[in-house]
């Protein structure tokens, strides 16, 4: 059912936590299955230079977290800004059909802290352009 | 994937290995003693034969007649056929049905068809907190409309024992049939019909040892039924269809094998349950036992783990080598909380986190400790990543 | 009672022995493989593995896409849910069902239960003397009511193949859904929902070398269809009830042996089939064949004898080792005339005296034979006792 | 399914034939099951002297058939007149249920025969009775 890449991020989940005072934060709920996330980063030079948060989901919600903050920290926004669903569930070697709206909720959660960022921080690059 | 030493089954209400015994028993039936039962020459009454003997061992343990043996092909049909069948069989009389909001979704399903496509109407009695329905609510429920009742046995995802022969003496003397789906009693309670009260009582092979595909509907003498497999005169022309009969001659010899050590097994059964439930509550802070607290099954253990997700938690005893459930297995894949737990006043958060543990005949006192040995770290490691549980003040 | 040398199965119409080659593919799913494939943990994935190998299998031998398969438990539920469910969920749309009166009871007692219990118009087209429908009188009967048309693909009674492609052509036209009964088919004829132009087909395992209990109904995207077997969400929706791992891998491995050799297998049974229709008809007066001469089942011989009684018949064969039927298995018991061969146009005395002779993969000449030794001294003997043979002129 | 006693008078029937010049006769129809018997008895002394049948129908029907005129060759009008389905059946050891109408079948065609006997012989002992 699950492939061992997602298996080892539900297993060893990358970038647990909080983040005391992050730059962008965001809370998201699954419509679909009741799936919550939270999650906080932190910019620097338009980057993101830290990414924690905490899931309440199934093993493919929480794989499917940690892979999302595996493959943006570091990153410039504007390459994290392009992170979707699907490039998750890839990077984690395939979702099974019922469990590819887990996947949508990291992305979507991250693409809200970012939203969450910019409106925070006015003059960042994105909300000045 | 992690390898652990050994595999700990613990999922036993949703299905069980065949019983070496029964696949024995069963197989002369497929090479061998082949023939149809309902063909004349004398090859086929070693079939027929079969077919006789087993309802009679089944009847016996029931309490009943052969003739109010009904062999179907699951308990999913026994329950469809004991509903449908009643239900359309009293048309005439009235169009009302009583159940409960725990049933497994073979009953459920059927009502609400019924409902939906055939005008009948349905009330749904309320349970309280432990999952246990009150007769009075029954007895209030009933109309002079009122054909069928149908109130599970025993309950597959909380293990609650309802109090049918109460149930059963309201509906005796209002003249209203009773069914119950005591699919998770076969083998392991007293199923006998009379003490129980009932007029129709669905039973299925896999629950006890026997395979999947194989169930037995009783019928009490004289309770209207339309038959919703038609076709061949079988089964007294109440279940069309080439009678299976390897599959029923298992179901007779697991129920008697069950039957045989049924109450020192269910002694033991219930001593490891007790372990095992002292042990996580004792173990996990914020653990709630979901059923009843002794109106249970000797082999169920059911509980809710604020704040993680219970199928998270199954993977993790997948990966630690225990098979275990989070409700229903014919409900996964659905993502909702169990209608069970909400019927019963658990919030849906807290529903989503369900864990179910089913002990059977191969489980050990070694394998209850097995799992108290993983369960705690488990649960302690999802909730750090979860955001409904608050964090460990050291690490905050 | 005679114990003759050896022990002859000519009733493979009724029922067929499970290939050993079956038995070894089911046993690792009693004992072992055991999960309820609806379960999350992997243990389970060893039963959802062989159920999806399963559909594969099945649906690659009917030339469908897997989720056009549903697994039943058995040909007469099969018969049911494509009758009972295309015409439930097409009530909107219609109330007319088209059918024949041949078909086998599961067919014909669900269509007529509809018509008694649920208001459906039902128009039964005649056949020829033998056994055959006429397309255009199926045409005919099309209404803009119409929802369903059920023609069996090859009868059990008499081996009549009907034209099912040119009916369905018929029906797509008119856009109406075509079911079949391939019940008898499965195994021995070509079976593509294609090529054969049907919306439905029903299959059951016991006829062709896999156990009972175990059928098919192929549903062809986009058919109406409501289960009638309701409870969990199993075989996408359209039949709850945990799934039988064994007899569906046993069935899938059965039909891919049938269909392994199918052609020259039929050929073979043909074969023999001839000899043994020669031989009966050279050596007994007064004997007919029933069904069609050449549109007809390979393995199926089908006789009626004026003047005794088939049960008779059959019992003196028995006595010989000569396991064989007068007809359809799940009808004895009943001292009717046959459905199938009245509505053929055979008087009804007549039609007391079939016999039906079914061949399958363990027959050889040598049975053949051995039947066409003893057969025509047991007519004699009977016609000897009855009052609706003359006597032969050297006794009268 | 069936008695070994059966099974003899299927396969060796007793009395089969015809009495071409009867003293009583009778031709019965079932009505369950389109079975059909025609008995002749020839009868001395008022006793059956001789009787014959030939039947068309299943194994119990023909046994039945055997076995009732065995029971009567050589009895007395008034013994044969007593004889009875139930009395058939046992002396077969027993009929499956669906099967005892077959033994009416036989003792209503001996019993037609008798009345026909009185009914062409109205000098006979019963017929002045
Ligand atoms: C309480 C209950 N009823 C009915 C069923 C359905 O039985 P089956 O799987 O044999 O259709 C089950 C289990 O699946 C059950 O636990
Ligand atoms: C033509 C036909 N249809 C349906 C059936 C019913 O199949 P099953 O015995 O598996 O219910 C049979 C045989 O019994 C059959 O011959």
């Amino acid at each position: 059912m699950y492939s061992e890449t997602l298996i080892d991020h539900f297993q060893n989940p990358r970038n647990v936590g909080v983040i005391a005072d992050p730059d962008g934060y965001a809370k998201i709920d699954s419509p679909v299955c009741g799936d919550l996330m939270e999650i906080y980063i932190k910019v620097e030079d338009d980057e993101i230079a830290d990414v924690k948060y905490r899931t309440f989901g199934c093993a493919a919600a929480i794989a499917s977290s940690s892979m999302a903050t595996e493959m943006i920290l570091g990153q410039p926004l504007e390459v994290a800004e392009e992170l979707t669903d699907a490039k998750v569930a890839e990077a984690l070697g395939g979702l099974p059909e019922a469990k590819v709206h887990c996947s949508v909720l990291a992305a979507s959660a991250l693409h809200a802290a970012i939203q969450d960022y910019y409106a925070k921080h006015p003059q960042s690059a994105k909300a000045e352009a | 994937m992690s390898n652990k030493s050994r595999f700990i089954y613990l999922d036993h209400a949703a299905t069980t290995a065949v019983d070496p015994r029964v696949v024995e028993a069963m197989l002369p039936y497929f090479e061998h003693s082949y023939g149809n039962p309902s063909s004349v020459y004398r090859f086929a009454g070693q079939a027929q034969e079969a077919l006789n003997t087993s309802r009679r061992t089944v009847a016996d343990i029931l309490g009943c007649t052969p003739k109010e043996i009904v062999f179907t092909g699951c308990g999913t049909e026994s329950d469809n056929l004991a509903i449908r069948g009643v239900a359309w069989a009293s048309r005439e009389r009235g169009n009302h049905i009583i159940t409960t909001p725990i049933e497994h979704h073979a009953v459920e399903t059927t009502c609400h068809q019924l409902a939906e496509h055939w005008g009948y109407r349905l009330t749904v009695v309320p349970v309280d907190r432990h999952g246990m329905v009150d007769p009075d609510d029954i007895a209030q429920a009933i109309t002079d409309e009122t054909v069928l009742i149908s109130v599970m046995y025993a309950n597959n995802e909380v293990g609650t024992i309802e109090p049918l022969a109460e149930i059963g003496e309201i509906a005796r003397k209002r003249g209203v049939h009773l069914h119950t789906d005591a699919v998770q009693a076969g083998g392991s309670l007293d199923i006998n019909v009379d003490r129980l009260n009932v007029d129709l009582l669905s039973l299925s092979g896999h629950k006890f040892y026997a395979p999947k595909g194989v169930g037995v509907l009783y019928v009490r003498e004289g309770t209207p039924l339309l038959p919703i497999q038609t076709g061949g005169g079988q089964e007294g022309r109440r279940r069309a269809g080439t009678e299976n009969i390897p599959y029923i001659v298992g179901l007779a010899r697991a129920l008697e094998l069950a039957n045989d050590d049924r109450e020192s097994e269910a002694q033991r059964l219930a001593a490891l349950r007790d372990r095992l439930i002292a042990g996580v509550l004792g173990a996990i802070p914020d653990a709630f036992l979901t059923g009843h607290p002794t109106q249970r099954l000797p082999n169920s253990a059911s509980f809710c783990f604020q704040g993680i997700d219970g199928e998270a938690t199954l993977l993790q005893l997948d990966l630690a080598g225990i098979a275990a459930s989070s409700g229903s297995a014919c409900a996964s894949g659905e993502a909702e909380p169990s209608h069970v737990l909400t019927a019963m006043g658990i919030e849906p958060r807290l529903a989503l986190s369900s864990l179910r543990l089913t002990l059977g005949r191969e489980n050990t006192a070694q394998d209850v400790d097995d799992v108290l040995g993983v369960l705690p770290d488990i649960v302690r490691k999802l909730r750090a990543l979860s955001p409904l549980y608050p964090m460990p003040v050291s690490e905050a």
